[in-house]
């Protein structure tokens, strides 16, 4: 289990292996991982603040509360902060479990959750300014499934 | 004694990340009243509260959550994180 | 868009970090991965048999309507077939999207169809004999959302 | 002319992986009980179809299927991918 906050870049595909490796106990391994997207071809760059201390708590607390509600074997959490370009990874969620449907239904329940409850805010700079990224209605609507 | 801490556009508003200030509030609202008297760039950031969020000792709660003992609030907007 | 069906191990950290390397127009990345599981501490080892020729056309009519119903970037499925030991990964599937919750509900919707109606059969070796593995209500039931 | 291929435990008690078959059956169902009539291996592995899944010409199908222009069958147990 882990939960870490970073602004050095992950290494995903590393993240992944050590993550899935050597269980036999485990038969579904699930990840998501969150890259800054470039729609318009403008981006030139993201800036993420967060709350130093609470991020760290909240996100601890989102975790705990999955492996209460799900049979898992493990969970990791990555997210970064500060300056990232276009195409890089913000953040991986990884979740380990007995059966598909457990490690399915917590990585969505961790991502719904670090969508709009983990103290971090994007701003995006392009060519004609800086903006900070609005909190989506569906992103909100999202966590009342759970 | 309090640190209040600002995150995302209203610390840009603010213009600053934090401070430690001396309030008799009981509560967030009453905090905020008080912050929104001092000057033009309080009353803008906190002019829609429903735009903002807060936590009390790293905690999320509301804006009338009870000040009582605590030693850190924070005003942010809605997360955008993952 | 791949499918692929072989006997020979992946590389799940390769191919995950293949399919999410580059992009700057898919904002989420999931993947699953299914491992052999040994519960009880007695198997020896997996055998997988499937229908060659069917198999590779049945996940990809699977592919071609997770890309009808949801808004996919990419979609790729690997399944091995033959021997495998405790603790080795039978398949993956990765998922790209715009949005998180397509990537998500493609891959379960993936996962849902390969457990269920991609022609694999799953045997087990153990000291005591050799079972083949009986299909799961659940896994039946599991179709019934989609 | 019909190719008929069984697989899993299906294949097991059959004794074989694929045969082709000489069959003026119009249906699944029709080919089936040829093959039962055959001998008792071929009785006891279609002894229970709600136990079978079978494919026409590597499509799932039902087992009123017709086997018009159809190349090849093939019975197995449910599925157990993934």
């Amino acid at each position: 289990m882990g939960v870490r906050v970073q602004q050095e870049p992950f290494d995903f595909a590393a993240e992944a292996e050590a993550f899935a490796a050597g269980r036999t106990d485990m038969g579904a391994i699930v990840t998501f991982t969150g890259v800054v997207r470039d729609t318009s071809g403008t981006l030139d760059h993201m800036l993420i603040e967060h709350y130093p201390g609470m991020t760290e708590s909240a996100i601890g607390g989102m975790v705990e509360e999955a492996r209460r509600r799900w049979s898992l074997g493990d969970c990791l959490v990555i997210h970064r902060y500060g300056r990232l370009a276009p195409g890089e990874r913000i953040m991986m969620v990884a979740t380990a479990a007995p059966h598909r449907a457990d490690a399915f239904a917590a990585a969505e329940f961790l991502m719904d959750y670090l969508k709009s409850r983990a103290p971090f805010w994007k701003k995006e700079l392009t060519a004609s300014g800086a903006e900070w990224v609005a909190a989506k209605d569906e992103d909100e609507e999202a966590l009342k499934r759970w | 004694m309090i640190d209040v801490l600002y995150f995302a556009w209203v610390r840009e508003r603010i213009g600053q990340p934090k401070e430690t200030v001396e309030t008799g509030a009981t509560t967030v609202a009453e905090l905020v009243e008080e912050l929104k008297a001092r000057e033009e760039r309080y009353a803008l950031a906190f002019s829609d509260l429903s735009a903002l969020r807060v936590a009390v000792d790293q905690e999320l709660a509301d804006f009338d959550a009870p000040l009582q003992g605590a030693r850190e609030v924070a005003f942010f907007p809605p997360m955008t994180g993952g």
